[in-house]
């Protein structure tokens, strides 16, 4: 216990004699959360929204106009059991008129006609889109030749959006590029903490050796160490949250009432996203600290 | 490695035991050469030679700061170097080591540099507290107790030294010129208070280019020159001139040590 | 001549005996310039792609199906001389049906009609979405009772894209949003650099001061710390620039030939990026090392 | 600030004079309190004292190391404290130091230590190639050229800082403790480089400790006592004991300065 004060004391004293190269720590340890602790809530949000547009990728089942309601029945069942399919919603034309109406500028087009001359279908929505041609495959598998053919008489056809291969490939590399992002900002952090705490604790390693020759143990010298490694990292962390707190309050919540893709914002906890940063600088400044000062003990 | 007294009881082994020693530094520099030598427990030796002799390197090589090319080194009758890693630092804390360079922490004050001789063996606050202004004041440094190291002189800095060696009553003194930086006045205090230090059992071992100091005490000498053993003596003076010489062969003759004799495990003398 | 040749060979020695806080350095500035070099290309594509969103957007200005040539040239010049305004695009009803039809999955409905039911009307380009309004008070500027009227009889109805106004705010905080995280980003560098380097040159104020002391001019101290700056920050930017081409030619170049988001990177030229990446670098690194000695050196 | 020669032309003004000069450290303790000094050019002056009475903070102070809190210091007439701080180099470099503390540069040799005083004014390559080994010889470290500080001895280390100091032929020679860490020997194969040295028009100013050797030179003995000069004789002794008392009396009477004149402003004795 009074150990512990000792190290306490320790880790202070050195904080405030050795000021600036805990300053630039603390500095460092401050941009880099910050860093990612903006981005890492943009990409999160850029993540779902992409991942909204992937979702809304879906299968349309157009039917022949005669189709029976038991046909359609036993259809929509056939079609829920094929896996991958996470749901299957019925159009009738009526439905889809409505529909086309919505998206229609001019509505007294639709007027004009005498009949409504669209037929009834089935929306297919999938688990992921990566899934398309198996679900196709599902619906119409190949006949003895080699063609495919429907599962059911009562399709007419299977119609998938015209940009559904793009939207999906450019989605799947937008995934990929954020990921790539994330990764490079978490070993980006890593990296510049760590030197920095480096290169602090290398400014004071003359100091190290004479603890050494006046016999201290390495967990002795190690000790204020890390508890200055942990202040110095919760100081950072702290400076960064405060201004991520300032600055969600003045600028991010204002627009979030209208704007959705900042509403997305909000997916993403701001309480335990600040928890863990606070927590990980920490931990990454203590150790840091203590496996830095493991090269100049020359364990 | 308990306290011992003056006298020298001869069953159990000498405090420190070089058998033929050699250093070699990375460079090539061969800083100490198959050195032999026996230290008492409760023994005072001076250690003298011109500068660039070895005289650190044998500071050094006692608290494993530097591990020889060949040859062992013994402290308590325990091989150091064959110590393990982890034990060295409860080395270090039975040996008091007065510094050359003085190795002060520079973010410490002086309380707190001679503190920490202290702290690391856990001692309590309390007795902390009790010791160090004590013995800050003996080597006449009470009034600078809060001062940091960058702001006191350089004799100053050395009595910071010689304190922290002291404070925790280690069995073995080592002092690598503790007055190099003194005037002859508190040169000698200090040198009293290493003899005082001595008198309570501790073994004290200096290293001192003071001619007018060793020829003075009369103690056993160990002159090194060029990594080598050159002269061990009791009672020596800092230098052999005629006179001294014949008197260390006096003193050879009497402990019934031949004269020629390099590796000798008594504290006999050897030229 | 010779002074920069000592100069430089002491920025080598400095280098070389001091090792560790050098290779912290170069570290720090690798990771710095990555995240830069890959931020920057990912902001700029997102923000050309935000941009092409907006440029979408235009008004369309309907008119009455029985309104004369005359009267639409005479209209379409009137709208082409309104501020504002980048384009004027007329859509006779044939025109307008043939969109309709490719934007309708089911080609059969439009055969359904007897006649061609949609108005001609012109799509109106604006410089930036924001002007709207404008644009549109000066379409139908107000009469007398504070009802809009439109400037001319044969228009019959003015309609904005559903989605205008979300759009409009949705791009616009996005584009917010990326200048701020670019801004960050650069004080982020600049704070990282600097950090650095003064952590570097702390490790080493004893031997400035001892410089001094033997009687060495601030200059004579201080070119070869710049002089390291540069080589530091050469060595730093140059590896993340060796990692960013690898990527690029590993990563993205395959993957940009069927995506056009990626393709957008292309936007930003590969070499300029590079280059002022890499003379940024060194600038800032070389500047921090001067920068920082000047406390040290107590002028 | 010319070289000029051991006979002191009268016309040109001091190389050293201080005038009540008082020296506050940041903490309020008192480094020197009201000195006046004058040393003319081509003197040897020895510098002496109790550990602590301030000797370091005069050689600081001659080189704008410190200010003064009050007073002025002058080197070759002109108040270095009036000088603009981009002038203190130019002044720095016409004067060498031992620093007592040796502050040798760690990332560089011996020699590029010793050769850095040179080139921090201009001097060609091929003239450093020249005088610098001929330097480290004369101090016995022709051997270690290539070393870096920490493969040296302390007494290695040392003579480095003497080399360093002289090699670019200064007017004005401060050395703080330049044998410190030596052995009698070599300290005197230093001394005698020093006072050879002085023979070529050298001013030489040495703080020490070494009685033996001031009491064998007989040169001027500047004592301080707590920031206070309380003796300044030409021909002095370390310490003055009766008969040098006596003798300081005599040599002060001889150049008609009063026995307690604490102002002193010639050479003259003030005990
Ligand atoms: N790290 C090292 N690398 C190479 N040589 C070294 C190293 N340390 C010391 N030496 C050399 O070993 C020799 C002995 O050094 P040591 O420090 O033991 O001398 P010393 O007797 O203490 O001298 P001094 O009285 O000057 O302090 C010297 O010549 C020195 O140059
Ligand atoms: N930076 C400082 N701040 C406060 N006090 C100081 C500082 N530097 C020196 N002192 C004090 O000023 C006094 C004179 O110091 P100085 O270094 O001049 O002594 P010295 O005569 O050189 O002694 P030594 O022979 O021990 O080297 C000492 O008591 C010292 O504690
Ligand atoms: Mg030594
Ligand atoms: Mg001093």
């Amino acid at each position: 216990m009074s150990r512990f004060a000792f190290f306490l004391g320790e880790a202070y004293r050195a904080l405030r004699r050795n000021a600036a190269p805990s300053i630039a720590a603390v500095v460092t340890i401050a941009v880099t959360v910050l860093l990612v602790g903006v981005l890492v809530p943009v990409l999160d949000a850029s993540g779902s929204k992409t991942n909204d547009v992937r979702n809304q990728l879906e299968l349309k089942v157009f039917l022949f106009n005669d189709a029976s309601k038991g046909e359609i029945n036993s259809l929509q069942n056939r079609i829920e059991g094929i896996q991958h399919v996470e749901s299957v919603e019925y159009v009738s034309p009526a439905q889809a008129l409505k529909i086309l109406e919505q998206r229609l500028e001019d509505k007294s087009l639709l007027n004009e006609l005498n009949s409504n001359p669209l037929p009834p279908a089935f929306n297919v929505k999938l688990d992921d889109p990566d899934n398309l041609e198996s679900v196709q495959a599902a619906l119409s598998p190949p006949d003895s030749t080699g063609k495919p053919q429907p599962i059911s008489s009562a399709i007419d056809d299977i119609v998938t959006g015209e940009q559904t291969q793009a939207i999906r490939s450019v989605t799947g590399a937008v995934k990929i590029m954020l990921l790539a992002i994330a990764v490079l900002l978490g070993i980006a952090s890593l990296f510049l903490i760590g030197n920095t705490i480096r290169l602090s604790i290398y400014a004071r390693r003359r100091e190290v050796e004479v603890m050494q020759l006046v016999g201290a143990t390495n967990w002795f010298i190690r000790w204020p160490f890390v508890i200055e490694g942990i202040v110095v990292g919760m100081l950072g962390a702290g400076i960064a949250v405060g201004i991520m707190v300032v600055a969600k309050a003045i600028i991010v919540d204002p627009l979030s009432d209208d704007l959705t893709l900042i509403d997305n914002f909000n997916t993403i906890a701001f309480g335990p996203l600040i928890a863990s940063l606070v927590i990980g600088a920490m931990a990454l400044s203590a150790l840091g600290s203590g496996v830095t000062l493991r090269r100049f003990l020359r364990i | 490695m308990e306290e011992s007294h003056a006298h020298t009881r001869p069953s159990r082994p000498p405090i420190v035991e070089l058998n033929d020693v050699t250093v070699v530094y990375p460079g090539g520099h061969v800083g100490l050469e198959r050195v032999s030598m026996k230290i008492d427990r409760g023994e005072f030796i001076f250690l003298v030679g011109p500068t660039g002799c070895g005289k650190s390197t044998f500071i050094k090589l006692l608290l494993r700061d530097l591990e020889p090319a060949s040859g062992s080194v013994m402290v308590a009758g325990k091989d150091i170097n064959e110590m393990e890693r982890s034990k060295v630092p409860m080395l270090r804390r039975r040996i008091g080591t007065v510094f050359q360079d003085f190795k002060l922490l520079p973010n410490r004050t002086v309380y707190d540099n001679v503190a920490y001789a202290l702290q690391v063996t856990g001692t309590p606050r309390a007795e902390i507290k009790r010791q160090v202004p004590e013995i800050l004041r003996m080597v006449g440094l009470g009034a600078k107790i809060h001062n940091y190291p960058d702001e006191l002189s350089g004799g100053e800095q050395q009595r910071v030294s010689v304190a922290r060696a002291f404070v925790s009553h280690p069995p073995l003194l080592l002092a690598d010129e503790p007055t190099g930086n003194l005037d002859p006045e508190t040169s000698i205090g200090i040198m009293q208070l290493l003899y005082r230090i001595n008198r309570t059992g501790t073994t004290v071992v200096v290293v001192t280019h003071d001619r007018e100091m060793v020829d003075k005490m009369r103690r056993r000498v160990v002159q090194l020159y060029d990594g080598r053993v050159i002269r061990d003596q009791s009672a020596g003076l800092y230098t052999t001139d005629e006179s001294t010489e014949e008197f260390g062969v006096r003193v050879s003759n009497e402990l019934g040590v031949d004269f020629g004799d390099h590796d000798g495990d008594d504290i006999g003398a050897a030229l």
